[in-house]
């Protein structure tokens, strides 16, 4: 006897759904609303750009802009946010979980007390958001992660990724889809011969870029879908005798490759503009919180400059498609 | 003889206890001075303060002639001021040539330490004690004795024109203490000034030329030795005067309590067997590092044995478990009391009742209320002198601190009472009591097994007396064989040359 | 009397301990070297090797700094934070003076983390707050204060200028070289100065150095100041090794430093081991880290078999103690 | 001694660093109460509570470690291998009335672990915790790797997370309350927080007195393995989270906790009132500091600052008088 997984098998997923109610499009869009950042971790470049283009949204709206975070990227340090925003009242929590599930029982206490929650970057379980702004699909970024390694590997070859940590919702979800895409025919010269964790460390990621090459003398490509992995694998590369032999691409910010892309360690690699994943949450959030939107299918709404986006299947709301950067346009963006 | 050293007017308190109060004294070039009070008379306070160790709160020191202000131990050794503390302060992990010449180890090319003229300079001193110590070795794990001549080496090798002997002979031995004495008329008679503190008499006498006695942290008097006697000197140190020092009552031994047979621990001592009845006092004598305490640690369970059996009352004896001995009725008095005897961080209290937190507790627990009394109770016993019972034995004086030892001790109501070194730096008055408890113990029925290294003790307290040689029971003398001088022969086995 | 005879000068029961104790590190290191060559030979390549000990330059110098603490009897948590105050000043410093000599710089860092350093020694004499409760305080506090000026901002490769770059990355291995240089001098002064003998002795009885008349005083702040000045060095070369610096740099390499140091042989509780030790513990550790990736163990295994070396490196270690203190104690001394 | 001496003792004892300290703890609360909005919100006090819970737990078995002159650095990782073993079992479709049992056990061995090298072996534990740190959280990777288990059963997850009924009383702060008297007399009036205080006050003064220090110590370290592993089951229920990095970087913050609490790094002297106090000025200061969007930093800032003036302060007074 006992409680076991398989008894209890759907029986968590039972979620309050606070938002229920119908939808206004043409309700306005409140003032001084309290929208609260809380990403990943603090001081980290990326989280940076992102939550930039959040206050922009928010200025812009003229709502009260607020940027709260740990600096050790956990999600037990989320949670005890979390709180603290639920106390202090805001109207919505944009949030970058660190755990689907760790932050959720948090989130949903944050809703039933009439917070809107909108994910970003980084997903919590579907029942403790009202929407979740997706860069770009999990495909998408496969896909182009696997186009972008054969390019550089002429098609053939050994690749490795160099990841965040072992657990990143994000990273974990686009190498499924890399390994789905390695298995098909085209791909199959390609052989993915190791993931490796940096733990979004630079000095680790540093160090796994290391032992990489160490390990796979034939490496042709390392592929970093985060932009401190990609930069210290850049960094390391470009000082060493494996300069111009290996090549990285991955998922990176133009201001930290740039360097790199001119001194010809990295010849291609892409991201989606992260200020406007943080803009787009931004008015997500207000839209919902004005009652515009409920988070339901179909339901649209308009994003200040962005223009108008439809919630997806899901409540996932999907950025746009990403931008590859090479040494021809990287200096048309700075970020 | 001109002043040395001029000691005026100096007090120092701690907190309320005034330690030592207006004292003051003149050491001259060439003579041995001897100090000496009962226990916590403040001796050991002047002393920190001759080594720059304590401040004192009002009054100065002269050093021929001109004042002398000691902000630290360094300005002491600068001034030519070398101090033996009364517990040995080495550094463990160095070499016994470092621990030597800290601070003035000789040097090389580039400062850099000549570590050769280091060790020749170390086994020069031994030499001159006439000790071999490897100077090679670390000091730790050095017995006690070592260890007090590793002190005397170290303030030898100072060239100091003041040497202060804080009970430098408590843990030594005949032999060692005429090489000591020795080394010391020699320093007196170049010149410098010897301040020599000592509760035994005879040491005394055989070596200082004035004695200055302190009570209370007061300065009764400073004579020649040769003007006083012993107990004019006794009844100034206690204001009274004293009884018999060694009152031992003849007692009828009754049923044998405890009984070794075979014990055996190597390489230390090897087939040790033998009997203490009830009411009976048994020495166990020896020279030092014969392995006396290290028999004894092994019968109460701190150390392991290799063979052999303990029986207490008939019952033997797990190796290796202290609680058991206890729960039959053994209590260890250590002869190491910083080190064993007391936790020196903790109250009075609790260690007087640590042994017994079991049975002072109710129903498992304890509310300090009970541990309180019986701890007062104790100490009251054994009149030992503190502020408050919450105080850290650490502030005690030595005397004190063994009274309250004793009092740990004699509190769990041994069958079996054995004591190592009781009395070891102990003052005549304290000396006096612990013996007649121990007598009146004996007489209780209880069964005294006795280590010292004190000669005058072991044949005026022991009913028997065992000796021991370098790690063998050697001989068994009754009461009336029991002299100075076959105890010395069965010790050394030669013909006593002291 | 007889007189007594002179020991002949030998080598002392002490230094053969160590001795014995640096010998085990380094036979592991021979072992781990071996057993991953012989599976991949490319970790005996150039670059591997050059790599490897780039990278234990810095957690070298760390480590001699908290060796030198560690012989006192104390501790120093806080020098990865000190490692990121220094590592982020000179960054800052670089970035906006780019024509700052290099030595300079280096400098600049040791001076930052010398005055952390005096910041905790001072607490720890005068305060009289034992070491790991001020270093475990000024680990938060140096932490607190450099995200306090660093914010989110980090400080990339391209902001620093190539020189300082190449110093951490240029075929000439400066960083070894200069660990090599710290290595060398805090060995020698330890071992053959006054000043270095007072240190073991502090370790070794804290009392009994008092009475001896140490300055206890100023030699704590002094071994705090050698470990915080030695930690600001140590951020200097991670800036340049590895050219990004946020204001996280260094978190948590308090305990692989104690690691290190634990492993190379000295004791936590003072008086004993040596620098050599502390940095073969470093080389040992940067080189298990290195070896497991290349070994293709996996990545999870990797932090509980330096868990498990370290458990062991201890252990072994003690054996040794034992069985030379078992010796000890039959050379008892005799009145001659 | 009269009863006016005993009485003046017995004021002497109390006036120490113990009782600052709850003091300090109980201004800073009504000042929190009274300054920050919502800080004395019925919902904020659960919030306080489920977040010192893990340090506060950990706490109590530290101090008597702490108290004996050793230390425990792995609790954290112990922490953390309890909950990936908790996720593993889980996954592996085992009820929670046996996994959680297991878990305990499992603390309970990895504090054995530590114990026999501290005392069998006699090694140091600043070095042996260190070491198992590393140990116990790498074998937690091994359990459980990248993967995070979720969906722990609602009546857990809830109970963990919620009040007794009908009141703002968290329910886990009836486990908490009921370990700290547990622990709190066993230090101060039982013979074994005797032996405990002996041990650290002097081992072989201890041993010399009938005490086995190494039987002891090795049972506090199991103690504090369990606690450990009780406290990864209660995180993983809480955040309903299964993962390998739980609780990472928890043990400098228990250490500076309980150091807090007036219990003195060399062992042999502290209280564990005192420890109850630290946890709780630690906890409720970040708690208030943070509504008050005072940054992160700043609270690392604050922990520092007040860890040193825990000794520094009692230090400098007593030097005064
Ligand atoms: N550091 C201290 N703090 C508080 N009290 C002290 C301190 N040192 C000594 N005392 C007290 O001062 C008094 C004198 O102690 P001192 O050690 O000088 O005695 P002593 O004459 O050397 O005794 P003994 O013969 O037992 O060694 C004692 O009452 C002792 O308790
Ligand atoms: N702590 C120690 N470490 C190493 N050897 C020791 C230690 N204590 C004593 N020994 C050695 O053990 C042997 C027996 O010493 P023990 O102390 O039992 O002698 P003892 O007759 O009681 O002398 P003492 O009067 O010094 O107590 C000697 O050889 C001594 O050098
Ligand atoms: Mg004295
Ligand atoms: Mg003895």
């Amino acid at each position: 006897g006992g409680t076991t997984k398989s008894s209890t098998e759907g029986q968590n997923t039972a979620a309050p759904q606070s938002t229920a109610g119908q939808a206004n499009p043409n309700a306005p869009l409140k003032e001084g609303l309290k929208i609260a950042y809380l990403p990943k971790q603090l001081n980290n470049p990326y989280t940076d750009v992102e939550v930039g283009g959040g206050k922009v949204a928010v200025d812009e709206i003229k709502g009260a802009y607020k940027l709260v975070g740990p600096n050790d990227a956990s999600a037990s340090s989320q949670v005890s946010y979390i709180n603290t925003l639920i106390q202090q009242q805001q109207d919505v929590i944009a949030v970058a979980a660190n755990d689907p599930n760790a932050v959720c029982p948090s989130l949903n206490q944050a809703r039933k007390a009439g917070i809107k929650v909108i994910t970003f970057d980084s997903d919590a379980s579907k029942t403790c958001r009202d929407a979740f702004i997706n860069q770009a699909t999990t495909q998408g970024i496969g896909e182009s992660l696997v186009k972008m390694a054969s390019e550089l590997a002429g098609g053939e070859g050994e690749i490795a990724v160099l990841s965040a940590t072992p657990n990143a919702t994000n990273q974990n979800s686009w190498i499924e889809v890399m390994k789905t895409e390695l298995a098909k025919p085209a791909n199959s010269k390609l052989k993915l011969v190791k993931i490796a964790y940096g733990n979004d460390e630079d000095q680790k990621s540093f160090t796994e870029a290391q032992g990489l090459l160490q390990s796979y003398p034939n490496l042709k490509v390392i592929v970093s879908p985060t932009t401190v992995g990609i930069a210290a694998a850049s960094r390391y590369v470009s000082a060493s005798s494996y300069k111009g032999k290996v090549a990285i691409t991955g998922l990176g910010l133009p201001n930290q490759m740039r360097q790199y892309v001119k001194d010809g360690t990295v010849k291609k690699f892409a991201l989606w503009n992260p200020a406007d994943i943080g803009y787009l949450a931004a008015y997500a959030g207000a839209a919902m919180s004005s009652g515009q939107i409920t988070g339901a299918q179909g339901e649209k709404f308009t994003a200040g400059k962005l223009g108008e986006y439809t919630i997806g299947a899901d409540g996932e709301i999907v950025l746009g498609p990403p931008t590859e950067f090479t040494a021809e346009n990287i200096d048309k963006f700075n970020f | 003889m001109t002043a040395l050293l001029r000691i005026r007017g100096v007090s120092k308190s701690f907190g309320a206890v005034a330690a030592v109060r207006d004292v003051s004294f003149d050491l001259y070039a060439g003579e041995a001075h001897a100090l000496v009070g009962e226990n916590g008379a403040g001796k050991s306070t002047i002393v920190k303060m001759l080594a720059g160790v304590h401040r004192p709160d009002s009054g100065a020191l002269e050093l021929s002639g001109t004042p002398l202000a000691l902000g630290g131990p360094a300005d002491a050794k600068a001034a030519g001021i070398a101090v033996i503390y009364q517990e040995p302060t080495l550094f463990p992990d160095l070499s016994v040539a470092e621990n030597i010449a800290m601070g003035r180890q000789p040097l090389g090319r580039f400062n850099t330490i000549d570590r050769a003229a280091m060790v020749s300079q170390a086994a020069r001193l031994f030499t001159r004690l006439g000790v071999s110590i490897d100077p090679n070795r670390p000091a730790r794990g050095l017995s006690i004795a070592d260890q007090q001549l590793v002190e005397i080496a170290k303030a030898l090798s100072a060239d100091a024109r003041v040497v202060v002997m804080d009970e430098p002979t408590a843990a030594l031995t005949g032999v060692e203490v005429e090489r000591l004495f020795a080394v010391a008329r020699s320093l007196r008679d170049g010149g410098a000034a010897l301040l020599f503190i000592s509760h035994r008499f005879e040491e005394i006498t055989a070596l200082c030329q004035r004695v200055t006695i302190m009570r209370d942290g007061r300065h009764m008097s400073t004579d020649l030795l040769a003007d006083t006697s012993v107990d004019e000197m006794v009844r100034r140190m206690v204001g009274r005067d004293l009884d018999a020092l060694f009152p031992k009552q003849d007692v009828v031994p009754g049923a044998t309590v405890l009984k070794i047979d075979g014990l055996t621990r190597d390489p230390v001592f090897h087939d040790i067997s033998f009997e203490v009845r009830a009411g009976e006092i048994v020495a166990l004598a020896g020279l030092v590092g014969s392995g006396r305490s290290e028999v004894v640690q092994s019968i109460f369970g701190v150390d392991p044995r290799d063979a052999g059996t303990v029986e207490v009352a008939g019952k033997s004896l797990k190796p290796g478990k202290p609680k058991h001995a206890m729960a039959a009725g053994v209590a260890l008095v250590p002869e190491d009391r910083r080190q064993q005897g007391l936790l020196m961080e903790l109250s009075i209290e609790r260690n007087v009742t640590l042994p017994r937190s079991r049975s002072l507790s109710q129903l498992g627990f304890l509310t300090g209320s009970r541990e309180r009394r019986s701890a007062q109770e104790w100490t009251e016993r054994l009149k030992t002198k503190y502020g408050r019972l919450s105080d850290e034995v650490g502030t005690l004086s030595g005397g004190n601190q063994q009274k309250v030892v004793l009092a740990k001790w004699l509190a769990t109501k041994p069958k079996v009472l054995i004591v190592d070194e009781p009395t070891r730096g102990i003052d005549v008055g304290t000396k006096a009591e612990v013996h007649r408890l121990m007598s009146s113990l004996a007489a209780e029925g209880v069964a005294v097994l006795m280590v010292s290294s004190e000669l005058p003790e072991v044949l005026g307290m022991a009913d028997r007396v065992l000796v021991m040689r370098e790690g063998r029971l050697v001989t068994e003398l009754s009461r009336s064989e029991a002299t100075e001088e076959a105890v010395m022969f069965a010790a050394t086995g030669q013909e006593a040359t002291v | 009397m007889t007189a007594v005879e002179l020991p002949a000068p030998k080598r002392s029961s002490l230094d053969v301990v160590l001795r014995a104790r640096e010998l085990g590190i380094v036979l592991a290191l021979v072992l781990l070297v071996a057993v991953t060559t012989i599976s991949n030979p490319r970790f005996l390549s150039g670059q591997s090797i050059r790599d490897i000990l780039l990278n234990t330059a810095i957690l070298a110098v760390l480590a001699v700094g908290q060796a030198v603490v560690v012989i006192t009897r104390n501790i120093d948590l806080s020098v990865g934070s000190v490692l990121g105050l220094s590592a982020f000043t000179v960054g800052t410093l670089l970035q906006n003076y780019p024509g700052i000599p290099v030595v300079f710089a280096l400098l600049v860092g040791a001076g930052v983390g010398a005055a952390c350093g005096v910041l905790n020694g001072v607490l720890v004499r005068y305060g009289n707050v034992p070491a790991l409760v001020v270093t475990l305080g000024t680990l938060y506090v140096i932490r607190g204060v450099t995200y306090f000026w660093a914010g989110g901002s980090q400080i990339n490769a391209d902001e620093l200028p190539p020189s300082f770059l190449n110093f951490g990355t240029a075929d000439i291995p400066w960083l070894v070289i200069l660990a090599v240089v710290v290595l060398v001098v805090t060995a020698v002064v330890l071992r053959s100065y006054r000043t270095g003998r007072e240190l073991y002795a502090m370790g070794s009885s804290p009392q009994a150095a008092q009475l001896a008349g140490i300055p206890v005083g100023r030699r704590t702040i002094g071994a705090f100041v050698v470990s915080g000045g030695l930690a600001g060095l140590a951020g200097v070369l991670f800036a340049a090794r590895f050219g990004t610096i946020d204001a996280a740099a260094g978190t948590g390499m308090e305990l692989n430093v104690v690691a290190a140091v634990v492993v190379g042989g000295v004791a936590v509780f003072g008086g004993s081991g040596t620098v050599w030790g502390a940095a073969l513990g470093a080389l040992l550790l940067t080189t298990i880290g290195s070896a497991l990736a290349v070994l293709e163990i996996n990545q999870f295994w990797q932090q509980a078999i330096v868990g498990g070396l370290i458990l062991l490196a201890i252990g072994a270690d003690r054996l040794v103690a034992v069985r030379v203190a078992a010796g000890l104690k039959k050379r008892g001394s005799h009145v001659g | 001694m009269s009863a006016e001496q005993l009485t003046e003792t017995r004021i002497g004892r109390l006036a120490n660093w113990n009782v600052a300290i709850i003091a300090i703890t109980a201004v800073v609360l009504v000042i929190a109460a009274a300054s920050v909005n919502s800080f004395g919100t019925a919902q904020n006090f659960g919030f306080l509570v489920l977040d010192l819970l893990p340090i506060a737990l950990v706490a109590l078995p530290m101090t008597l470690v702490i108290v004996t002159g050793e230390i425990d650095l792995s609790v954290a990782s112990t922490l953390g291998l309890s909950s990936a073993v908790m996720g593993y079992l889980w996954n592996a479709n085992q009820p929670i009335e046996t996994i959680i049992p297991v878990c305990l056990l499992l603390g309970a061995v990895l504090g054995a672990i530590n114990g026999f090298f501290v005392t069998v072996l006699g090694l140091p534990s600043l070095a042996v915790t260190i070491g198992t740190l590393a140990l116990y959280r790498g074998l937690a990777f091994v359990v459980l790797g990248d993967g995070a288990v979720a969906d722990f059963p609602a009546v857990y997850t809830d109970w963990v997370t919620g009040t007794i009924a009908g009141t703002p009383i968290p329910n886990v702060l009836i486990v908490l309350v009921v370990l700290a008297v547990i622990f709190g007399v066993i230090l101060h009036a039982t013979p074994i927080g005797r032996a405990v205080f002996a041990v650290g006050a002097s081992e072989q003064a201890a041993r010399f007195a009938g005490i086995r220090p190494g039987r002891l110590k090795f049972w506090l370290y199991v103690a504090s393995g369990t606690i450990a592993g009780l406290a990864g089951v209660l995180w993983t229920l809480r955040y309903s989270s299964a993962r390998a990095d739980n609780g990472a970087g928890l043990e400098l913050a228990v250490v500076a906790a309980v150091l807090l609490g007036g219990v003195s790094i060399f062992g042999g002297k502290g209280a564990l009132p005192g420890v109850i106090a630290g946890v709780v000025l630690l906890g409720s200061l970040q708690n208030a500091l943070r509504l008050s969007d005072v940054s992160n930093e700043a609270l690392n800032v604050v922990t520092g600052v007040l860890l040193i003036a825990s000794v520094l302060g009692p230090n400098l007074i007593r030097r005064r008088t």
